[in-house]
């Protein structure tokens, strides 16, 4: 389950799609529009997204997840659009025989995400300005 | 660049604040052939010396996937202009 | 938010207590009754505690995770009584600024837990036999 | 065991195996004043040693908090044998 979306992320769909039976540990990790970054504060973001692109990282990055390490399903979903404060941005999910595993591959998966995906951040603040975050 | 014996027709497609500088989300352009992505590069700067600083930083990717700088650019291939990423 | 249950383990209201617009990371860990345990297949479960130690420990062990890392709401619901195949038997979430300290502390607890929290499993197999797990 | 002055009266909570092994959840008991953890360990083994194996990986708790062996037990005090747990 590796999806792009503009609307609402349904963090239940990746739950539901990553619990199994033969999987006694599903880590979730949620990342929301938070007050603050970089010490200054945000009131809403938009995110845009290179699609195809961003899709096929998205996949490739899961496989490797998979290839690292013994887990049984992974979702991975990304919103894109204009996300208001405490909306989700991103959704992953994975599941695995032993919670060690779930832990990592779900924690490997943000971190690649944040690295190689081509999506991109524009901050918008209460004073009007907007800026696009490209990290050094 | 090299003076190829013909053009080649490409798609530059921008995001992000190359997107905001530009003012476009993609711009047609004919190359010469057997163009590398880093010569590709070398030709936009110079008619867009505005990018100079997020191009500094930026990959570029063809159809699609990431491409060393010399890696070659074909008839109607889709070259991206990669910024640093921030989603999440 | 710290509980032990006779009930269905309601993971969205861990989310939802944890979920903030101070804290962009939010990482939930279900721990669900799986197939098999050490390679023998199991039907059901059933856990027991001493309960009022268990729900001591459950905070002792959630307030050491915000004095390690920085986060900021820890969840923790343990499940007791008769559980069937599927069903979650311990619900941790624990939201941050950051994500690492929100996967570290999630993770963290659930270690914890499992190391010190007065609370057995017995494992009921599908031969009728069952066993009170008891770790070396 | 100290020969102590007077007897005191506490509870103990069986778990887990303990309580199969016990066949009951909790039992009262007068035991000497003064007694320590590991004494009344001693002496519950001497009562019951059908719960020789399992006790020896157990911890005690008093007033559900763990105690070390040589923590004294007070009057009215509960003490939980803790085998090795498995939560989770």
């Amino acid at each position: 389950m590796i999806e792009i979306t503009h609307q609402t992320i349904e963090h239940e769909k990746l739950l539901e799609f990553c619990r199994n039976h033969q999987y006694g540990a599903v880590v979730l990790f949620l990342g929301t529009v938070r007050d603050f970054s970089d010490g200054m504060p945000s009131q809403s973001l938009d995110y845009q997204a290179y699609e195809p692109m961003a899709i096929k990282c998205m996949e490739e990055i899961c496989q490797k997840a998979k290839s690292l390490w013994s887990v049984g399903k992974i979702a991975l979903v990304h919103r894109l659009g204009h996300l208001e404060l405490g909306e989700t941005s991103v959704a992953v999910c994975a599941s695995s025989a032993h919670r060690t595993e779930a832990f990592q591959a779900c924690q490997y998966v943000m971190e690649e995400l944040k690295k190689h995906v081509p999506i991109w951040k524009k901050e918008n603040r209460p004073d009007g300005k907007s800026n696009w975050t490209h990290p050094e | 660049m090299p003076a190829g014996n013909r053009l080649i027709k490409i798609r530059i497609l921008f995001f992000a604040s190359v997107r905001e500088i530009m003012g476009k989300e993609e711009l047609d352009m004919d190359i010469p052939d057997e163009c590398s992505s880093g010569e590709l590069r070398s030709l936009l700067l110079k008619n867009h010396p505005e990018l100079s600083k997020i191009i500094s930083s930026s990959r570029f990717a063809i159809n699609a996937s990431f491409a060393d700088w010399d890696q070659k650019i074909c008839e109607n291939d889709v070259i991206a202009v990669v910024p640093p990423v921030s989603g999440g």
